[in-house]
């Protein structure tokens, strides 16, 4: 039985206009310039230290770049691959970066993989029709698709460890900033975000310079005057602004406009086993949820919730609507002994 | 552009209560197609009766907690629109109304509702009405004779053993496969379409409202029960047709027994559950007072489903490692 | 022989169940399905009580009058046998365990030794006509009985106590209507028949 | 003087709550047996009311006055002799009153020996605590088991139809419930009912002492 869900991907619309620059706003800083590295010859420190420099973020954690590949090598990471595909069904800006770069993405990910020691260097995409479409841009470079269920790289990643490999995982733009700073001396300073939602006139991905305020995105969308939301992150487990005024991060992937809020009528539970078969770390939402509200929950039936990470399947897939990741939160929390239930 | 805030996830799946609900009364109406067209209005009017006061108990019951209605006022449809389909046609139409008053009234608003009910409602209020009233749960009218019956009032018609009553006797009832299949027969309104029944727990399976391992459990270990063990003097087989076939068995199957709220949650369990459902129907039949023991061993597995799932907890070790 | 211990024994689990079809002793299981890790204590105790008032109305049942005023005599002769069965069986106790052991035991001794599901062991051998093998299997399967439906019970009671169920219902009154629709279930074995 | 009104006071207190507010039945879940088993019909009902009175309270006050006297493990076994040694007479005079009652009982007048409100009762409240209060507490719980009771074959009677009502003319009577679920069914009913009254009172105590301390 395949754990996750199946969500119907709406990124098409996003994907095929190319990816437009937004223009940066005057507030913000010119980015800064440094020496190009000597790619031949660059060792681990060189490229550990362009990275540093660089300043340069991992989308996927919002980690630093160089503190994840120091670490990676710490562990004797054998595989390294660029996540160059988004879980989210409403996002597509990983996707389109692969598209339109994905030369360079091959090219930062093998300076990872020189950096942290690795064998090899990997580039995960969506599907097969993916990688076709980019395979001619970096020959002799290795791909490997996700699969089209819902959280798609912690399905990845729970693959890829059953076959007992160790693998590490980078985003796709990271690689590109790796590239970028070593071969111009770039200093990390845009990210791409996919604009899209039902209160979108226009979904597209653009390319923001860091920093720039959410609204000036989502302006880029043209959203409608009777937008009543606006996402942050991802159309599953995003967070919802009323303050449009704040920056684009690294981890900024995707921004949504909403035309209502999601109405929810929270039944009880029904005990359908969705949200069991649905998650990928092997929890039982519907036993976290039923001790959790019992009043006195026994911490030995709280099974597994220290391992959730928060991809919300269980909530979206549960027919009662209940929002099932919020209760297994309380659990861990409960668990660690920080609140009362 | 005035934002809101809300909680994620800012997408849902298909798949709801409300989408599961009315499979299930889809399924259920697709049963009630054949009786009215060989008998008029008659089932239409005893379903809607049913239904109502289940409508009008659960409203009432809501009323008098000072809460209003919700969306899931679709399980109570579900809940009424069984109740007559487990009892026969030609019973006063108070009859169904007064068990599905009880469903609601007794084995689902105390408990929380639907979903909190450790209780399939529609058994209880069947199994209550059997019991108050047997004679009148217990005597069907013969399809094979003419019989009319006004939508409102009694009607005239004849009075058969049903095939049931016939095996709890220990004879062998004599009906032709083809009858048997179509419901030619004596037998509580919605449970002798053997064949639309089918048809209908495909629907369910397919379109996710059940659960099919439960069913099959359920079917498997009363088909073994009936060959190991047959009340009549005859093959296993023909012993195993008759006893599927006969009385509320098949319907319970495809449409109580799936139920996911009084059912065990892991799989394991469900199929631990069925069997347990299946096996305790036999005895029902074997040793019970009526001809029909359905509904009362269903609603001894409901007890023992939460007893099921923490063995299967134990078993698969989902308690006691905490990290 | 022990077939028909068998036959009798799950008789009393089932069609002839004296707690869900008579409702005997459900004040005792509910009690005991509250406190769910000393269950199957409780219930091997009580099987041991049940054993011994039986095989008391065995032995005693010809040598007491039956009928009229002297009936009454007969149900306080079985009271005080219960009463000896529980006194001696607490000696035994204390003679034969270590104390800790006794220190757990001792406390559901009591409820364990007067309940009516004890009680009533002579008065439903004299109207099944059980013979002693039978009477056996008769308080064995009571034993297992009790012992189902105080882990059926322990269950029963979280369902019982949810955020969504009216505030009248919390708690007790839904484990009694629990407890009828469950009786309820069982009733379909005998009908109409009470014993 | 103000002693014996405090006395007085406390004792109906204890009573009240034994027949009502905490009824041993419908809160304590004690005693449950008899109600579910026998109380069908209001001569049922009549005769475990007035075998229960006969049978608790001289074996309370007894062990009132014994209770202390005898190891703690042994209570039980007393409990259980001294109202074996009661339920002759107790028998005798609910046939007398009731004549037939108690051979109609049947198992269940025999088994009111071990009731379990009876025996909580008197081992653990009637050893502990004053006559007065102990006389007060089992005629409370007297009367609050056979309230319940009588409710309880009164609702049956009329389900049954040997009761009927003015307003329910052709009332189609049912047969079962005479059997013990039903019995249960109704307890539950009659204990939410009272749950929810107790919820009420509460209230309005906490806001009647809200009031007075502002």
């Amino acid at each position: 039985m395949p754990c996750g869900i199946k969500l119907e991907p709406a990124k098409e619309l996003s994907l095929k206009q190319p990816i437009a620059t937004l223009p940066a706003p005057k507030t913000l800083p010119v980015p800064k310039m440094f020496a190009p590295l000597r790619r031949k010859k660059a060792g681990t420190a060189a490229i550990l230290n362009a990275a540093r420099t660089a300043g340069i973020v991992d989308e996927l954690d919002g980690k630093p770049l160089e503190e994840k590949l120091m670490w990676f090598a710490a562990a004797e990471t054998r595989v390294l691959i660029a996540v160059c595909f988004d879980e989210d069904p409403m996002t597509s800006a990983e996707q389109a970066v692969l598209r339109e770069s994905a030369s360079r993405i091959a090219a930062g990910l093998e300076l990872a993989v020189r950096a942290c020691g690795a064998s090899v260097g990997k580039i995960a995409a969506a599907n097969q029709k993916e990688v076709q479409r980019v395979q001619k841009d970096c020959s002799g470079t290795m791909f490997l698709t996700a699969g089209g269920r819902y959280p798609a790289l912690v399905l990845l990643r729970r693959a890829l460890s059953e076959t007992g490999r160790k693998a590490g995982f980078l985003g796709g733009q990271a690689c590109l900033a790796l590239s970028d700073a070593a071969d111009r001396g770039l200093a990390q300073s845009e990210t791409v975000v996919t604009v899209a939602g039902d209160g979108a006139r226009r979904w597209k991905n653009c390319r923001a310079r860091l920093g720039t305020p959410i609204g000036e995105v989502l302006s880029a969308g043209e959203p409608l005057p009777e937008t009543a939301l606006a996402v942050v992150g991802a159309s599953v487990n995003g967070r919802s602004v009323t303050d449009l005024s704040g920056p684009v991060t690294a981890t900024t992937r995707c921004v949504l406009a909403m035309k209502r809020p999601p109405r929810r009528t929270v039944l009880p539970c029904i005990g359908c086993g969705r949200c069991q078969r649905a998650c990928p770390r092997g929890i039982l939402p519907w036993m976290i949820l039923q001790q959790m509200e019992s009043g006195s929950p026994d911490p030995f039936r709280l099974f597994n919730v220290e391992r959730c990470v928060r991809c919300e399947a269980c909530s979206v897939v549960c027919p009662s609507q209940i929002n099932l990741a919020a209760a297994v939160a309380r659990a861990e929390k409960f668990k660690e002994g920080k609140c009362n239930p | 552009m005035t934002l809101t805030n809300a909680a994620p996830p800012y997408v849902k799946s298909e798949f709801t209560v409300s989408s599961m609900m009315h499979s299930m009364l889809a399924a259920l109406l697709a049963l009630l197609v054949i009786p009215v067209a060989h008998y008029g209005l008659r089932p239409l009017v005893a379903a809607g009766a049913s239904v109502l006061t289940a409508l009008l108990c659960r409203i009432l019951f809501r009323l008098f907690r000072g809460k209003g209605g919700s969306v899931s006022e679709a399980s109570v449809l579900v809940t009424g629109l069984m109740v007559p389909m487990l009892l026969p046609l030609n019973t006063p139409l108070w009859l169904p109304c007064t068990a599905s008053a009880f469903a609601v009234l007794v084995a689902l608003e105390p408990f929380g509702g639907f979903g909190r009910n450790p209780f399939n409602p529609a058994a209880a209020g069947v199994a209550f009405v059997s019991l108050c009233w047997p004679k009148r749960v217990f005597s069907y009218f013969d399809p094979s004779q003419p019989a009319s019956f006004p939508a409102f009032g009694a009607g005239v018609f004849h009075v058969a053993q049903s095939p049931a009553e016939i095996l709890k006797q220990g004879f062998k009832p004599e009906i032709l496969p083809l009858d048997m299949l179509w419901g030619n027969f004596p037998g509580p309104l919605g449970s002798t379409l053997i064949l639309v029944i089918g048809a209908c727990g495909l629907l369910l399976f397919l379109t996710g409202a059940g659960k099919a391992e439960t069913t099959l459990c359920f079917l498997g270990a009363a088909a073994l029960i009936a060959a190991a063990f047959p009340r009549i003097l005859c093959s296993p087989l023909t012993s195993v047709k008759y006893e599927i076939m006969s009385g509320s068995l098949l319907f319970c199957s495809v449409f109580m027994v799936t139920d996911p709220v009084t059912s065990p949650r892991t799989f394991p369990g469900r199929c631990l559950y069925g069997a347990f459902a299946g096996a305790m129907t036999m005895a029902f039949r074997w040793f019970g007072a009526y001809e029909q023991g359905a509904c009362f061993a269903l609603l001894v597995a409901n007890a023992a489903a939460p007893v099921i799932d923490s063995a299967v907890f134990r078993l698969r070790g989902w308690e006691g490692a905490a990290a | 022989m022990f077939i028909r211990l068998l036959l009798t024994a799950f008789a009393a689990v089932g069609a002839e169940n004296l707690l869900f079809t008579g409702g005997a002793g459900f004040s005792r299981a509910l009690r005991c399905a509250q406190r769910p890790d000393t269950v199957g204590i409780y219930a091997l105790l009580v099987t041991w009580f049940t054993l011994l008032s039986m095989f008391a109305g065995v032995w005693l049942d010809p040598l007491l009058p039956v009928s009229g005023n002297a009936g009454l005599v007969r149900a306080s002769c079985f009271a005080a046998v219960a009463a000896a069965a529980y006194a001696v069986t607490f000696v035994l106790l204390r003679i034969v365990l270590p104390a800790c052991a006794e220190e757990k035991i001792a406390p559901l001794l009591a409820p364990a030794a007067v309940n009516t599901v004890v009680l009533a062991m002579p008065y439903l051998r004299r109207s099944f006509s059980l013979d002693p093998v039978q009477a056996a299997g008769y308080a064995l399967g009571t034993g297992a009985a009790f012992y189902l439906a105080s882990v059926v019970l322990s269950h029963a009671l979280a369902v019982c106590r949810n955020p969504d169920m009216p505030q009248a219902f919390r708690g007790l009154p839904a484990s009694i209507l629990y407890l009828g629709i469950l009786s309820m279930a069982f009733a379909g074995f005998a009908g109409g028949r009470v014993f | 003087m103000k002693k014996n009104r405090l006395l007085l006071r406390g004792a109906v207190q204890i009573f009240l709550n034994g027949m009502l507010f905490r009824n041993p039945v419908l809160v304590g879940a004690l005693g449950m047996y008899p109600i579910a088993a026998a109380a069908w019909n209001l001569k049922n009902a009549a005769a475990l009311s007035v075998l229960f009175l006969a049978l608790s309270l001289p074996s309370s006050l007894v062990l009132c006055l014994l209770g202390m006297l005898v190891p703690r493990w042994f209570r039980p076994a007393l409990v259980l002799l001294v109202s074996a040694a009661f339920y002759v007479p107790a028998g005798r005079l609910a046939d007398l009153l009731i004549p037939g009652s108690v051979s109609a009982l049947g198992m269940v007048a025999g088994l009111m020996i071990c009731n379990s409100i009876l025996f909580s009762r008197a081992e653990e409240y009637a050893p502990e605590h004053v006559a007065v209060a102990v006389a007060a507490d089992s005629l409370g719980c007297s009367a609050g088991f056979a309230l319940v009771a009588f409710l309880a074959a009164l609702v049956r009677s009329v389900w049954l139809g040997k009761i009927s009502l003015p307003f329910a003319a052709g009332f189609p009577a049912g047969r079962a419930a005479d059997l013990p679920f039903a019995g249960f069914l109704l307890l539950g009913f009659l204990a939410a009912f009272l749950q929810w009254g107790n919820r009420l009172r509460a209230r309005h105590h906490a806001e009647r002492i809200r009031r007075r301390m502002p």
